[in-house]
């Protein structure tokens, strides 16, 4: 656990952290970033958390065993939109420009760009986002876990 | 429908039980081995079917994310944009290789791992290495190709890491890992270097674009040296011993597969991308002191061997060995009508003996398994007179050493005899060492054979589970087969495989259309 | 005398990878660009996407995502394989 | 061989991570040697898309026509993932050997020869 200051300073960025990376996730399609990007912003959130408090703190804050459901869940959320393509081929994009959800057509040219565009894309970029976030907290948290001290032999 | 997306559908069934497995086996544990070893059979069903529909049609072309399957060029463009899947006799062959091995070592995982901590996560890397290896077997896109190969190694290493409590296993795992990385890395550069000449990144488009400059020889020379370390070539084969032998045996199996799914990408590499018109001579010699040396220093070392796993992986490291020298040949022979028809019987003995080395290095890999899992002895000098509590294992352990010396009734000679003749006519020095390293493999395993199964009973051993017994009964039976019958096999899998990797216009011709 | 081989394969290494650098099409300029330019110019209508990276990413390449997604998972499936000591 | 500095750097980059491998004997050096590699080769990559007076490929601000090309930002996209966890995996077989053996030299650790 690190100083009174440092776990103020953490408290307050914490949840713009977050905000931040989910918004990357969100306008993946539209600006720079998408759901990589976007989960390794959140997984560094839960980094700063864990470096302000210590692992045994966060330990009971952030289970291991649902970030390692989520992860699943998100591969299975993946794979999933990418076999509901399999109509036409695996990966095709059956939402672009259905009209239905993220299907209004793109403007040509250069344009602000509209969230509601851009078909299957979206979703994998959340199944992709859910998916880095949790492993990469798993990740950081393990080997937080793995290096304490008075562990293993 | 279903035969349309057959290998996607190969690739993704695994891919999806791997993403389920975790949260299956949060259920029960007798489920989850039920559900892995359900998909790994399913999947080797699909393999079959795709199997039947290359042999009858051809390449097999899939496009993901295309209008249809077969769209590989976009109306009024001449280059392929997406990834594509190519299947041809070549990458079926290795596919059944992978699907029939990976369903054995699921089914001999079960009582192999029983009582280890961690299951769940074995065998979800068991899933994974197994659709990385379908992954870098069919995909016809080189940057793909460089993403299913890290696939492979991540899981790879995993599971050898799989004994947390030896410090060795992680040692092993450690300098794995680097290497695969390595390897890895240095072909990732050579698909930037084609990239950045070509802007392509399919193979078939690559290889109809290629203008044998400076750029693409640096590029071979990397993916060469990346692909072998991977392979476990001499000089590069640091890592095969170590990780041979601490990988459960049912991994070890898995990884036999692994090691030649690396070589199919060097021929890959090789015969489609660069194909006829590099200087044919040069590379195939290359390829075939890299073989000679492989063989050489695999069969000394494995002389002075005292653990059994490590001896079988030194045994290993000759055995690719030979597959190199016989695709050597065939590659030094390519642009030489007269010598051509040594070359392709050449390459027919090399690439039938990939089929047989699986088999009969993984039924050793699992003798030496169940061997360790009944006595847990690791060393040959504390093993004595297995024979008499171990009879299924010995009997297995006979087979699987007749094979891999190249005695007749088994396929281990119906392959090298056909490298020994061809290679002969080549060059007969060759061919003289090859017939000695031979020998050598079969004193070496005499002498396994003699300290570890005969002599007196020291020991009380446990007996083998049954679905052990089941594995490696499977593989010998497909062992004394394919000695039995060599021809069909050469016939019916081996040379649509050759054919593949000679006919390299066909494999472009597929993507782009008619030249 | 196994580190001065060392040395010389480094050298040697270091070369190839010097004079491919060198040898490599001028920065700035890519020698060819048909296929980057199909991207730029059917992002929009194929994928309706502003991001033509994004729309490579998830749609023209979706596979390799999928590979790379699978890598990540691989890898806290290994790391966690690892430490399964010490998590309950 | 001036013009072609960028691609020169990255390849420095890239000797440098080889030297680090072959002659250093700590383990997180050797971890550290590899990234090095992997740092080369994606800026490697990423440098061979490089258009001279263009903006990165989106359309909320650039035009058809002064667009980087982006495949290689994608390719070197996944290749960044790759190299994190190919990194992670690697960083904890060297916790695990740490563990074991009480050190980090790799010269110590060779239990396994032959």
């Amino acid at each position: 656990m690190m100083s009174k200051i440092v776990r103020t300073i953490t408290n307050i960025l914490y949840s713009s952290i977050m905000i931040f990376g989910f918004y990357v996730i969100m306008h993946g399609h539209l600006t720079p970033g998408g759901g990589f990007q976007g989960g390794a912003v959140v997984a560094s959130g839960i980094a700063l958390v864990l470096i302000a408090y210590g692992y045994d703190t966060v330990k009971s804050w952030i289970k291991k065993s649902n970030l390692s459901i989520l992860e699943s869940i998100g591969g299975l959320a993946f794979i999933g939109v990418a076999f509901l393509g399999i109509g036409t081929t695996f990966f095709y994009n059956f939402l672009a420009n259905s009209g239905t959800l993220f299907g209004n057509p793109t403007v040509i040219g250069i344009n602000p760009g509209d969230l509601n565009t851009a078909g299957a894309l979206p979703l994998m970029s959340w199944a992709v986002g859910l998916k880095v976030l949790a492993g990469l907290g798993s990740i950081v948290l393990l080997m937080a876990y793995g290096i304490k001290k008075g562990d293993g032999k | 429908m279903i035969n349309e997306h057959l290998p996607a559908l190969i690739i993704g069934i695994p891919l999806l039980a791997a993403f389920a497995t975790p949260l299956i086996s949060k259920i029960n544990d007798k489920l989850r081995n039920i559900f892995v070893i359900g998909v790994l059979g399913v999947t080797l069903c699909l393999v079959g079917l795709l199997a039947l529909n290359v042999f009858e049609n051809g390449i097999f072309v899939y496009v993901m994310g295309a209008k249809s399957t077969g769209l590989s060029l976009p109306s009024g463009y001449r280059m392929p944009i997406r990834i594509i899947l190519e299947v041809d006799g070549m990458s079926i062959l290795m596919a059944i290789i992978t699907s029939i091995v990976s369903f054995l070592g699921a089914i001999y995982s079960w009582a192999f791992v029983e009582k280890e901590t961690g299951k769940d996560k074995y065998y979800t890397l068991l899933l994974l290495l197994t659709a990385g290896m379908f992954g870098m077997e069919f995909t016809g896109d080189m940057f793909n190709f460089f993403v299913f190969l890290e696939i492979t190694s991540i899981a790879a290493c995993g599971l050898i890491g799989f004994r947390i409590n030896r410090g060795e296993s992680g040692e092993a795992a450690f300098k794995t890992m680097v290497l695969y990385t390595l390897g890895a890395l240095f072909v990732l550069f050579a698909v930037g270097i084609l990239y950045g000449q070509y802007d392509a990144l399919n193979i078939a488009t690559l290889a109809s674009r290629i203008q044998y400059t400076m750029l693409d020889k640096i590029a071979l020379g990397l993916l060469i040296a990346g692909l072998a370390m991977k392979a476990g070539a001499v000089p590069m084969h640091m890592w095969v011993p170590d990780a041979y032998a601490e990988a459960p045996a049912p991994i070890s199996l898995i990884l036999v597969v692994n090691t030649q799914a690396s070589l199919y990408g060097l021929f890959r590499v090789l015969f489609t991308l660069y194909g006829v018109n590099i200087s044919t001579q040069t590379v195939g010699w290359i390829i075939v002191i890299l073989g000679v040396l492989s063989m050489f220093v695999g069969v000394t070392m494995a002389l002075i061997q005292s653990k059994l796993k490590r001896l079988i992986a030194y045994g290993a490291v000759s055995q690719i060995g030979y597959m190199l020298l016989g695709v050597g040949v065939g590659l030094a022979t390519l642009s030489t009508p007269a010598l051509q028809e040594y070359g392709i019987k050449a390459m027919e003995g090399s690439i039938f003996h990939i089929i047989n080395d699986a088999m009969y290095k993984g039924l050793l890999f699992l003798t030496a398994g169940a061997i360790i899992y009944c006595t847990g002895k690791r060393n040959l000098n504390e093993m004595s007179g297995l024979a008499h509590d171990m009879k299924f294992t010995s009997i297995f352990f006979i087979i699987g050493a007749g094979a891999i010396a190249g005695l007749p009734p088994f396929n281990g000679f119906a392959s090298k005899l056909i490298i020994y003749e061809s290679v002969y006519k080549f060059n007969p020095i060759l061919s003289v060492i090859a017939i000695l390293v031979s020998i050598l493999t079969l004193a070496i395993f005499v002498k396994i054979f003699q300290s570890a199964f005969l002599g007196p009973k020291l020991m009380n051993v446990k007996k083998e589970p049954k679905s052990m017994i089941f594995a490696m009964l499977v593989l010998s039976v497909i062992v004394i087969a394919f000695g039995l019958f060599p021809d069909v096999v050469v016939d019916k899998i081996v040379s649509p495989a050759v054919n593949a990797l000679i006919n390299q216009m066909d494999y472009i011709a597929a993507i782009l259309g008619g030249t | 005398m196994k580190k001065y081989i060392a040395l010389v394969a480094l050298l040697v290494v270091s070369g190839f990878f010097l004079l491919s650098a060198i040898e490599m099409h001028s920065f700035g300029s890519p020698a060819e660009e048909d296929m980057d330019r199909y991207f730029i110019e059917n992002a929009q209508e194929e994928a309706s996407t502003n991001n033509v990276v994004t729309s490579i990413v998830f749609d023209y390449r979706g596979f390799d995502t999928l590979g790379e997604a699978t890598v990540l998972f691989t890898a806290v499936v290994g790391v966690s394989l690892l430490f399964r000591r010490l998590i309950k | 061989m001036i013009g072609n500095l960028p691609f020169v750097a990255c390849v420095v980059l890239i000797i440098l991570g080889l030297y680090t491998l072959i002659f250093k004997r700590n383990l997180i050096k050797i971890v550290i040697g590899l990234n090095l590699i992997e740092c080369g080769v994606n800026l490697f990559l990423i440098t061979l898309g490089y258009k001279s007076d263009s903006i990165a490929p989106i359309y909320t601000m650039a035009g058809k026509e002064e667009m980087v090309l982006p495949t290689p930002q994608a390719l070197t996209l996944t290749s960044i993932v790759i190299g994190l966890a190919t990194t992670a995996l690697i960083l904890s077989f060297a916790i695990l050997i740490y563990k074991h053996y009480k050190t980090a030299d790799a010269s110590k650790v060779r239990r396994l020869r032959g």
